[in-house]
């Protein structure tokens, strides 16, 4: 075992998953002799070569159809978009083509590929540098979509979406890089997709929350509890296929639930949760189901005072799950 | 001899050329059979090769079935035809039975794919399958593989960004793929000169540091000789050439179209003139490889063939319906 | 007044916004010459010339990108996609820029962009000519999304969204171009955005749908009426922003609300309704809110069999209202 | 005299070229400013224009500021200046000032915009504004406007699908636009022959049927002559023009990047031995317009301008954390 940080744990997804099987390439922008601008990829170039490690053109699009097109040929391509906010010009390809490949040609052809993607905010990044487009893709049959908010999870996630026969979209929190450090196997693992997990046991209300936002859930968690009130959280980890039974159970298990992302609220992840519940949980619950998401603008502002404005914070999470407990 | 005997000079035999020629026929007459069977509304939809048949059979005579990486585009027909398809899996999906190849009635027909022939399914958006040929390549570059990936699309899809980006990238890694574009001078209702100011879409090879050919896509030989050329340079390693095959689109865009509304009658018939098919008759003819005998007994053969293969899918099964919701993803035992 | 189809009010919106305001333009592939492949600019280029009723090449991208440069420069372009399922190329176009330009700009700049697309099954199009595309844009806040169900609202809608100072997405349903006729004024008339209506005033339970599936919803609240079931309805018309109050207006009314829509339930449309519902009218519930969606599907397949399959149909709704019924 | 009198023969004063040189130092003295800012913490982001200073110089000069719509990238300060742009409003900008012009603080710096100068709001994905300047283009065409187009982008930039598709719509409706690459040889670590195989950006052109030129970025009377061939020929209704400008990026390619783990120093000291201040520093001191004691004094003045609005800057005010939530949408009496 190994202490690492979130970004360590991707890269040595990538690079194990490479050693494992030489049908495994990383490419996208700056991913080769740089290394990724975040150095997700650092040393891949050196050890695998210009190709497996194949810096491409500044092409979204490109970049994910030559995935398609190399894993039709055999290939496992896991392509890299610079920044989630990059990914709009490569939906075409995404959901006209990856996502529907396989059910199109009558399970004939696949594709198996990966794509990667730093998402989320508080890094100074402005409307562009910041934002979460999850949702834009959890809607969409084909596709899984996952968010890992552990190293531990980052790397068996990664490895299991590399393994996995269908098209996955695997976002990487950009505050999750280097914000904390676990133990991590060095012997080879996965994680397996579509499978929530408990993060905290509790009576009181549950909480559902994934990502960077799952850290603020548990800190203000941490909180309550010196106030005499007991969390159960959940991270979903992946967001589609979502894990039906784990969220319906956590439901049922306070009759209080508070969803939380950084995501904006409507139409957003939270909603399908909710959803979900007040379909299928309804009579198990005690409190209106409640979201804490971020605000309804566009994305978030690049002044600091603009970007706290926005973000979500311990202190807003706590004050959400405070009113829910007294609810 | 010498003017007449163009196809030995090109190193194809005289059955070659025959096929090739039988090949073009097959496939206006199935092509034919689908309008016949839209308009009288047993099926829901055609889109044609009609005008294209000596472009596809050019390029389809170049190519190595079975070993190549092909993406096609809808109205590929004949070229399907050359490299394995039957009238019987076209007229399977004409009705969107279980059994056709393409997609088990999923998709619309003229959207092919087929696993065994290396044919990469596709989709209706156009110009998508312009970066999965390049990334087919790009595999056979990484792992030294022989194979050239072929992609063919319209003149109208070349605007497209994907066009541009696929392009850009294998210029940039020389990698062993021909791009086919046949241009029909219509995007639906929108003739080249709105569509694109350059002069040929080959002209647009030279922003992306390769080859680009234009040839004369009523003259199956000489669309042979090009796409030829660019298939034993990509082999060779020697990267990417685009090649623009100039053709006529004869019928309108699709069975939901009025061609009417935005050309003339008498531009129809002038391209009708021009057609491929007369064109390699009158070659063959004039090579005294054929006459009006063979000419007769071959479409004799092809119309049985095809009024077999309709009764045969007209009579075919149905998907079924509870089928619906499989191979979303992969199911237990897929890989 | 005049008994119109949905499409002759789409073209009459168009036709009468162009003589009224010369800064309206229609562009897209085939709106000109042809007068669009569902003849809905029909006769704006020979009234109003090449430029207004403008051809444009096969790029979606451009066809969005060049509409919100057009804007800038002080017109009102009404950009036509033929097909919603073509709409993903300009997915970046839509969400990168048109729906954040006045924010990230402070106001200075805007977007009065109207994109109209046709969307929806049942016309034998497979999976490209009959998606249902919708829930990919009503999550983004600085977008508009709008769905009108009937001739009336098609083209009081469609005037509104010229006229209105942001980006609209204008989605009109295939299968109502030319299934209904009713009467529509002659003189000018807008129809808000963002304002649900109740399609049918009932007692028993609350169906909440939009499009053609509304349609469906009233015939099976006629089948309804018949076994002793009385049903309120109401018709969305506007997904971004939803209306809200009549939501939870509608949802109380009767205490048990089924959502309606073609599209696929999971993170639909659906969803947000429900939780918005689950959040704010809980205790006004008698029965789990329910979804009757697509199937989570890539899309819809084309043989006629799997199409049927796909698709709802009054009887498919009026079991699910009837199941809401007895609960 | 001749050679020396370049700028007279392209019919530009004395004072015109003084005050491109006098802009292309302030471009870079605030550039270093906001490196200084960014490396003692002060600021968050810089994105450099340093090495394309030249470029932007002569393109700037060809414009009409306030006429011409400018749909301007990351890299243009000193084209921001040239039309209208000070070192306060970009300090503010660095700071993410509530004060500055480009987006109230809500946007990184680099992200220009400015509605009465017609300079169009941009955002971070490269290429989306090169369609808006074609949609403004068509804007002028349809309503017989005098004004041009002016769109700047990278190398890089010119790969993605919106550059192409813009530009093809451009050329066939002839459209009054000027897209202008600054090839600065790289995209952040990618050099120009991994991003594209063509020989120049320029030699794209042809595939959209307008002219292409290429011209050495370092040399602002160069690049003036030709954006100004192509901004009275865009006026004179005769259509786009696209022109590279080939230029070096002298810097990291922002403040978040390490240059050394790609390129050499080496590489970079030759490229700065080709500095366009310093080429035009010399043709300056050649014609006899200028001499070291001017140099010196025009550093002084700028160095205090910056050193004011630095200050002015640091104590500006911040957005209201209560407009987080305004203008989603327009506002009761906006338009
Ligand atoms: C992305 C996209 N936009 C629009 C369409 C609708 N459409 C189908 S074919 C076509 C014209 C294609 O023209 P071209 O590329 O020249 O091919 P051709 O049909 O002439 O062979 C259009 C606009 C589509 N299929 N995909
Ligand atoms: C669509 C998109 N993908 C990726 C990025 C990240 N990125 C910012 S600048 C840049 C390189 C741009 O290169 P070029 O166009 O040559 O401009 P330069 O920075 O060299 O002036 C990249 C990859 C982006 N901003 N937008
Ligand atoms: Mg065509
Ligand atoms: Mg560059």
């Amino acid at each position: 075992m190994a202490v690492k940080q979130y970004i360590d744990a991707i890269h040595d997804a990538l690079y194990e998953e490479m050693q494992r099987d030489e049908r495994v390439f990383v490419l996208g922008e700056d991913v080769g002799v740089r290394g990724g601008v975040f150095r997700a990829t650092v040393g891949l170039y050196e050890t695998f070569g210009e190709y497996r490690a194949l810096d491409f053109p500044l092409t979204e699009s490109a970049i994910v159809g030559v995935a398609i097109g190399a894993a039709a040929a055999g290939m496992i391509p896991v392509a890299e978009i610079q920044f989630a906010d990059f990914i709009l010009p490569a939906v075409n390809q995404i959901i006209s083509e990856a996502a529907k490949i396989r059910y199109r040609s009558n399970n004939e052809w696949s594709s198996p590929i990966v794509i990667r993607a730093p998402y989320g905010g508080g890094i100074h990044g402005g409307l562009y540098h910041s934002q979460s487009v999850e949702a834009l893709f959890t809607h969409v049959p084909g596709l899984k979509v996952v968010t890992p908010s552990t190293p531990y999870d980052a790397k068996g996630m990664l490895k299991a979406s590399i393994r996995d026969p269908d098209p996955v979209l695997f976002f990487e929190h950009k505050k999750l890089y280097r914000l904390l450090k676990e133990e991590v196997p060095d012997e080879d693992y996965v994680v397996p997709l579509g499978k929530a997990t408990i993060r905290m046991d509790g009576e009181d209300i549950t909480v559902i929350s994934y990502g960077y936002a799952l850290h603020l859930v548990l800190e203000a968690a941490q909180l309550l509890s010196q106030e005499g009130i007991s969390s159960h959280v959940l991270d979903l980890r992946t967001l589609r296929p979502l894990d039906n039974e784990a969220i319906l159970t956590a439901a049922k298990k306070t009759g209080k639930v508070l969803i939380v992302h950084e995501d904006n609220k409507v139409h957003g992840i939270g909603a399908e949760v909710s959803a979900l519940i007040a379909e299928q949980a309804l009579f198990d619950l005690d409190a209106p189901i409640a979201r804490l998401a971020g605000p309804e603008v566009p994305a978030m502002p690049f002044s600091s005072v603009l970007e706290r404005e926005y973000q979500l914070s311990v202190d807003k999470v706590a004050q959400a799950m405070r009113s829910l407990a007294q609810f | 001899m010498g003017e007449l005997s163009r196809h030995r000079v090109l190193g194809l035999s005289d059955q070659q050329v025959m096929d090739m020629y039988r090949f073009m026929v097959l496939a206006r007459m199935v092509d034919e059979r689908m309008w016949l069977l839209n308009r009288s509304g047993k099926t829901h939809f055609v889109i044609s090769c009609q005008g294209q048949e000596g472009a596809q059979a050019g390029a389809g005579l170049a190519l190595q079935p079975g070993l190549d990486f092909i993406f096609p585009y809808y109205r590929d027909l004949c070229l399907m035809l050359m490299l394995g398809h039957t009238a019987k899996t076209e007229l399977l999906s004409a009705f969107g039975r279980a059994e056709e190849p393409n997609s088990g009635g999923r998709q619309m027909p003229g959207h092919y794919g087929d696993r065994k022939l290396r044919i990469f399914t596709g989709s209706s958006p156009v110009g998508t399958q312009i970066p999965h040929a390049v990334g087919a390549a790009l595999a056979a570059k990484m792992r030294h593989e022989s194979y050239v990936s072929f992609v063919s699309f319209g003149e109208g899809t070349s605007n497209q960004g994907d066009f541009h980006e696929a392009a850009n990238f294998a210029g940039v890694r020389k990698l062993p793929v021909v791009f086919f574009c046949e241009n029909n001078q219509y995007a639906i209702s929108i003739p080249a000169r709105k569509e694109l100011a350059c002069e040929n879409v080959a002209d647009r090879a030279v922003g992306y540091g390769f080859e680009g050919i234009a040839v004369d896509g009523t003259d199956p030989l000489a669309v042979y000789e090009a796409v030829k050329h660019a298939v034993d340079k990509a082999r060779a390693g020697e990267g990417p050439t685009l090649v623009e095959a100039k053709a006529y689109r004869l019928v309108p865009h699709s069975s939901d179209d009025d061609d009417r509304t935005y050309r003339s009658r008498e531009e129809v018939e002038a391209a009708k003139q021009r057609d491929s098919l007369i064109r390699m008759k009158n070659y063959l003819t004039e090579t005294e490889l054929w006459d009006n005998e063979k000419e007769e007994s071959l479409r004799k053969d092809l119309l049985a063939e095809i009024n077999e293969a309709t009764t045969y899918a007209e009579q075919a099964a149905n998907p079924d319906p509870a089928s619906l919701s499989r191979y979303v993803y992969a199911e237990a035992g897929d890989q």
